[in-house]
């Protein structure tokens, strides 16, 4: 077994305590010019200007980068490109995002963003890893201190304006898995109701028409539309929408063979 | 105590300890539960604040598990982007306990000296993971997003200011006499007695062990790369104290291993082939007897890992769902309290914060 | 990985959330009412907390109305507040990283206190659990008026991404008045620095 | 320069102002007030207002410069945002004590929680009238001076047992009893090494042992003294490595953690006070007081008030040494901490005072009959 | 040593009372023992196969049993075994192991607190985590956890 003993031979005390002052005077004589302090509301780490300055460790600085990019903050969404998938919310561990309708839709399909409490969100980023369309991003702003519980909560108007400040933006996008799971039809179950049709965000699914069945003598035939619902795999999101609408759960994850 | 929510009741006579009891579960926050509700890369947002001093250790620990309970396999890169990241969490997680231990014994300057390169170390982390403490950065299968550009230079410069800094807080601690007198022949715990209290980690390997599981039962890719166990043979505060920094030396070794590779072999970072509610965000799954009709395999994933404080562990039983159905863990920090029966009793009420601190406690590990 | 599958008992039907299969069984967690302890510990805070602060208001418009005396007792007030040090969770390393090298909260005078007699501010950092909640409120009765109360982090505020558990408070406005909430999880010690001057405007513009 | 002293400043103005106010009334009241009597006892009151605003602006101001002077040792800034780098910060946290709520806990004892913290900051005033700051600037210039300064010093023991036995709190029982052996400890080291000094310059009085430090300052001869003097003195005070009566790990915040409010801000002051009064301790009797060495140009030592500014100027380097100290040590235990001052602190302060009386022997050497009348 | 040798040495030891050997990654296996012999196993595989660390006891509700797991590591042959019985749901009860490792006496005190399995033998069988009092035992399946409902803001009043 190869052990090390760690028996820190190198220091050892010298005229009892005089290592130690001595270290001590050191680190004072290296401070005294620039202490590693950042003065926080008149400079900042996120800004390129103290960049040089801070991660320092006694005005030497070190370690210092780009590392504010991936910072995840307060979310910036831009309601323009926003489908309504719904994937945040339901990627979201913390259950804090709650869709909320927005103008701009139309009648049939009100347009719903996400809103989200911050006083139960734990940025962890699911939610614009999720984000099919890079619509929901997460920003370098970090001051969150309100008065009132209420105001903790971000309507999507108020992302937007996160959004059109132009902060930097968490520019890490995770990449989709090549072999995804598709959105399968159980066939025999279909009503063709038109359901996912309707709701699907992106509308890749499109409803045509099967041949119709003629019962065998003794077997009722369910009483349905003629109709099945086809999507477009390159179009779809994976977003489950149509999964969670069907009335009759005949949509599910599986592999196309 | 500056290390979190516990309790500590003793029994003196004059200022000779009597007798300890431990209390626990001030902030057992149901962990384990809320996990049988939660998706499986869902977890990881609870095991950042489990044990958060070393959340990606922690990560770590549970992904393992979970991994294996759900039959994948992580790319290498992944591996050693999460043994990079695990071992700079040990040196982060052990500057945190440094600070908070010479807090303890009255120093004030060395306290603000570990939690300021402590955050060179989390900068490291925040350029990577995106967090400072909840990092959320691994998933079943793989890591979140690869390293940036200019980060292992970064890191490089980072671990060797810190290799400096290590002989700066030797300075201020082992070359005190001060710091001798009060930290030598404390909280002596021999090696059989550590062993049948269950206590591990820096604690049992001061008494002389050599048991590191790191060595002794190389999970991740830890049989590839050269480092030393840190051991000491006095079994008292002053050997966890030097345990403890030989291990943060032994750390930054590893991590310029790590880092040599990751420059020469880039790849991919997320496994392929995985169930759709690894690979992909979170949707609505439909009925669930289509999820049984697919029939996931089952599996139990068992992790033990060291883990800044000791030897952590979990438990992961898959039944085929989208959510564990147990997850149980193993807190290195409950038991190494527990013995604070065995190795307490004898001492002076003020030789307890010294002792208690070279414990590294950390509460939201213990309670869970 | 070898694929090896141990047997593990597969039950025949998944427990479905919204039903319990044990009728009897309450679905109560210890922070609904009913369980005395704590419910004694609660209305205690929430009673007594509002008046005494009632009354030394109402002390202080009677004696003084001086329009001199109040600015610098204010001023001093604002500019000199001590935070218990009393640290509960993750956000607690944070606290303590705010008080480090890089932040140096003790800029704004910031120093904390151990004895809860000597503080101002208690700021509520971490989970906060049943277990723990009537000494969070015996700390904030201990503390002299005039003080202040921040829930540093989502768990403070609102129980965060644990306040579905059976063991801990949802939101620590339940037990003790709070005057700042600090979103993040835990929050940067930036924004606590943030918190914490809000605070001090909030009391410049409130008084006490 | 010489001639103005404290005293006669106070006088001064105490006069002025008895003769402006004087005009005011007739005759008899007229003489009355213009008589010497009244216008010392004025006089006495100015100068006490005098000292007392001086030493509290010296200890805030004290306050401040160990908070910055440690933020350097510790890699940050201290307090900064408040005034002008952060001067006017422990005005604020004086005033806002000031105005904080004072609670007494319901099973403290009432005299003595709001006695002691009043006697504790009353007893670390007093020694102030009692120790000269420059040539005449001091109260009275009693011929036992220094010990009676010592005397009053080592009241304080007393107050904080007795302030930590009415807050009926364990933590302050505890804490107030170790600084209660603490102190008493190291009363014995500082005594003795006084001695040594005492021996040397020949009197017990302050202006007395400045004066004698003419030639030399007694730091050389009595290195050994001084060394036990500083550590006597981190004891008394109270400050790291010897401050485990506040030792916040174990005992909340010592003797003090049922202190809050106007109380607490004695006690804070009250420690300031005496760690001023032991740096000016230290000056005066080691380093020379307000006297500096020969080789200084003229120009530096000759302008008004130079006693007291370089007297300020050392003090305040002595009482960054002790900032330095805090900055660097941890805190020791109690039994440790008392061995330290019985086992070693005592025989070298008794060392010290056998070196001192060797010094006194060599200078006596030269003068004739010196060495027979010693055997004789 | 490996899986066969251990269980079939464990078999003649304690006939019928090891139910199976299940494989577990990076493990010795999962040995299904009978809870009736708890202790004796539990003696046998600490003296006679060096199975000096206990590394964790836990249990898990099945429903319609409970399943108590230990995992122990063995210092010699540096692997981990992975124990495993079965209790009904009305009688939870098993010898505690505190006796034979001493570390398992936190372990099993969380056990008995969160999923309400007891121990025989243990000194000090109260709940850890939750205050004592408590009337639940929070990871069995039955007992759910749900969204706060009292969660609507609050102003204060002044």
């Amino acid at each position: 077994m190869d052990g090390t003993s760690a028996s820190g031979t190198e220091e050892k005390p010298f005229l009892w305590v005089t290592r130690p002052l001595a270290t001590a005077a050191k680190q004072f004589a290296k401070s005294l010019w620039r202490p590693s302090t950042v003065v926080y509301p008149f400079e900042r780490l996120e800004d390129p200007k103290f960049r040089a300055k801070v991660a320092v460790a006694s005005g030497k600085p070190i370690g210092v980068g780009e590392i504010w990019d991936n910072y995840r903050g307060v979310h910036a969404l831009n309601i323009n490109t926003c489908i309504s998938c719904n994937l945040c919310a339901f990627s979201c561990p913390d259950v804090c995002i709650e869709m909320v309708t927005v103008p701009g839709g139309d009648p049939k399909h009100p347009k719903k963003c996400p809103q989200i409490d911050y006083g139960k969100c734990s940025f962890c980023g699911f939610c614009s890893d999720a984000c099919p369309e890079g619509c929901l991003s997460m920003t370098t702003r970090y001051e969150l201190s309100v008065h009132k519980r209420e105001e903790m909560v971000y309507s999507p108007a108020k992302m937007f304006d996160v959004y059109k400040s132009k902060l930097p933006m968490n520019p890490i996008r995770v990449e989709r898995p090549e072999n995804e799971d598709q959105i399968l039809l159980d066939a025999p179950l279909c009503i063709g109701c038109n359901a996912c049709s309707r709701d699907c965000p992106t509308n890749c699914i499109t409803m045509l028409d099967i041949p119709k069945l003629t019962p065998k003598p003794g077997e009722k035939m369910p009483k349905r539309i003629w109709k099945e619902p086809v999507i477009n795999d390159s179009d779809c999101v994976r977003c489950g929408t149509c999964i969670s609408v069907c009335p009759k759960d005949c949509l599910f994850w599986g592999t196309r063979q | 105590m500056t290390h979190g929510l516990w309790n500590l009741r003793v029994r003196i006579e004059g200022e000779i300890i009597k007798d300890v009891e431990p209390e626990m579960g001030y902030l057992h926050r149901g962990i384990e539960k809320i996990s049988e509700d939660r998706h499986y890369n869902e977890i990881i947002t609870l095991m950042d604040r489990t044990c958060y001093v070393a959340g990606l250790a922690w990560e770590h620990l549970f992904i393992v598990a979970a991994e294996q309970a759900l039959h994948v396999t992580p790319p290498e890169r992944a591996e050693y982007i999460r043994v990079l990241s695990a071992e700079l969490q040990r040196i982060a997680s052990h500057l945190m306990w440094y600070s908070a231990f010479v807090q303890d014994l009255g120093l004030m300057t060395p306290f603000l000296y570990g939690m300021r390169d402590r955050d060179l170390i989390l900068d490291l982390f925040q350029s990577y993971t995106g967090g400072r403490l909840t990092y959320e950065y691994m998933r079943v299968g793989g890591v979140r997003s690869d390293l940036p550009l200019g980060f292992t230079q970064r890191c490089r410069q980072v671990v060797d200011w810190l290799m400096d800094r290590f002989v700066e807080y030797d300075q201020l601690c082992l070359s005190s006499t001060i710091f001798h007198e009060r930290c030598d022949g404390l909280g002596v715990l021999l090696e059989p007695e550590a062993v049948a209290y269950g206590v591990t980690g820096p604690m049992l390997r001061s008494a002389g062990s050599h048991r590191d599981l790191r060595k002794d039962r190389p999970y991740s890719v830890y049989d590839k790369l050269q480092f030393q166990v840190a051991t000491a043979s006095t079994a008292d505060v002053t050997g966890r104290y030097l345990v403890r920094m030989e291990e943060m030396r032994q750390s930054v070794r590893i991590v310029r291993q790590c880092l040599d590779w990751l420059d020469d072999h880039p790849g991919p970072v997320m496994a392929e082939h995985l169930p759709r509610w690894l690979g992909a965000p979170y949707a609505p799954m439909g009925n669930e007897s289509y999820l049984l009709k697919r029939n996931y395999p089952t599996g139990v994933g068992l992790s033990m890992m060291e883990e800044p404080h000791g030897e952590a562990g979990a438990y992961v039983v898959n039944d085929g769902g989208e959510h564990p159905y147990r997850v149980k863990f193993r807190s290195p920090v409950l038991i190494n309290i527990w013995a604070a029966k065995r190795y307490l009793p004898g001492y002076r009420v003020a030789d307890i914060p010294p002792i208690m601190g070279s414990v590294d406690v950390c509460v939201g590990e213990c309670d869970r | 990985m070898s694929g090896q599958a141990p047997e593990v008992p597969r039950p025949a039907v998944r427990p479905q959330t919204d039903a319990s299969p044990a009728g009897d069984l309450p679905l109560a967690v210890i922070g609904q009412p009913g369980v005395p302890f704590v419910e004694i510990e609660t209305l205690r805070a929430r009673e007594f907390i509002p008046a005494a602060k009632e009354a030394l208001s109402s002390l202080l418009k009677e004696q003084a109305q001086g329009k001199l005396i109040r600015p610098v007792f204010n001023w001093a007030g604002r500019n000199s507040l001590f935070p218990l040090h009393w640290g509960l969770a993750c956000c607690a390393i944070e606290f303590a990283a705010a008080f480090g090298a890089r932040w140096d909260a003790e800029r704004f005078g910031v120093v904390p206190r151990s004895s809860p007699r000597q503080c101002d501010l208690l700021i509520v950092n971490g989970t906060v659990t049943w277990k723990v909640a009537h000494k969070l409120i015996a700390l904030y009765e201990q503390m002299p008026e005039p003080k202040w109360a921040i829930a540093m982090g989502n768990c403070a505020t609102g129980g965060g991404p644990f306040r579905t558990a059976y063991s801990v408070v949802p939101g620590v406005d339940k037990l003790i008045p709070v005057d700042v909430y600090i979103a993040g999880c835990p929050p940067r010690p930036e924004n606590m620095l943030d918190g914490i001057l809000r605070l001090e405007q909030l009391i410049k513009e409130r008084g006490e | 320069m010489s001639s103005v002293t404290l005293y006669s400043v106070a006088y001064s103005i105490a006069a002025i102002l008895l003769g402006g106010l004087a005009h005011l009334f007739p005759a008899p009241v007229h003489g009355w007030l213009i008589s010497g009597d009244v216008v010392t006892a004025l006089a006495t009151v100015i100068f006490a207002a005098i000292l007392l605003a001086a030493s509290m602006l010296n200890t805030i101001l004290l306050i401040w410069y160990e908070r910055k002077l440690l933020g350097r040792f510790m890699d940050r800034r201290g307090a900064m945002h408040v005034g002008y780098a952060g001067l006017l910060q422990n005005f604020a946290d004086g005033l806002k004590l000031f105005r904080k709520d004072t609670v007494r806990p319901g099973q403290a004892d009432p005299l003595g929680f709001w006695l002691s913290p009043t006697a504790y900051m009353v007893t670390s005033l007093v020694i102030f009238g009692l120790l000269p700051i420059s040539t005449g600037w001091n109260g009275g210039s009693l011929p036992l001076t220094l010990l009676l300064a010592l005397v009053i010093f080592s009241f304080a023991p007393l107050f904080i047992f007795l302030g930590a036995w009415a807050s009926n709190n364990k933590y302050s029982l505890i804490g107030g009893m170790r600084s209660a052996a603490q102190m008493i400890a190291y009363e014995v080291p500082i005594l003795l090494a006084v001695v040594a000094v005492v021996v040397l310059a020949g009197s017990f009085d302050l202006n007395t042992i400045v004066l004698e430090q003419r030639n030399y300052w007694f730091w050389a001869p009595l290195f050994l003294a001084l060394i036990v003097f500083l550590t006597g003195m981190l004891a008394e005070m109270e400050r790291i490595p010897f401050d485990l009566p506040e030792a916040e790990a174990e005992l909340v915040e010592g003797w003090n953690t049922e202190y809050g409010g106007m109380l607490f801000a004695f006690f804070m002051l009250a420690d300031y006070l005496r760690a001023l009064v032991g740096s000016i301790l230290v000056v005066l009797l080691f380093l020379g007081g307000w006297t500096l060495p020969s080789y200084i140009p003229a120009a530096l030592t000759s302008f008004p008030l130079a006693g007291i500014v370089w007297f300020m100027v050392k003090t305040y380097l002595v009482f960054g040494l002790f900032v330095w100290v805090r900055a660097s040590l941890p805190r020791i235990r109690t039994d440790q901490l008392l061995r330290l001052g019985w086992m070693r602190m005592v025989p070298l302060a008794l060392l010290s005072v056998i070196l001192a009386a060797l010094v006194v022997l060599a200078r006596c050497l030269p003068l004739i009959g010196c060495v027979p009348s010693m055997g004789g | 040593m490996d899986a066969k040798q251990l269980s079939d040495g464990l078999a003649t030891r304690f006939p019928g009372k090891i139910l199976g050997v299940d494989p577990l990654d990076g493990t010795l296996g999962r040995i299904r023992f009978d809870p009736a012999v708890a202790t004796d196993l539990f003696r046998s595989l600490r003296d006679d196969y060096q199975f000096t660390h206990l590394t964790l006891v836990g249990a898990t509700d099945w429903i319609d049993h409970r399943e108590v797991f230990y995992v122990l590591w063995s210092d010699t042959d540096r692997l981990y075994l992975v124990l495993s019985a079965n209790l009904p749901t009305d009688a939870p009860v098993i010898a505690s192991s505190v006796p034979i490792w001493p570390s398992a006496n936190a372990h099993e005190r969380e056990a008995w607190d969160l999923v309400g399995v007891k121990f025989e033998g243990h000194p000090d069988l109260r709940r850890i985590f939750m205050p004592e009092g408590y009337a639940y035992h929070p990871l069995l399946r039955s007992f759910k956890i749900h969204e706060p409902e009292d969660l609507e803001v609050k102003v204060r009043s002044d």
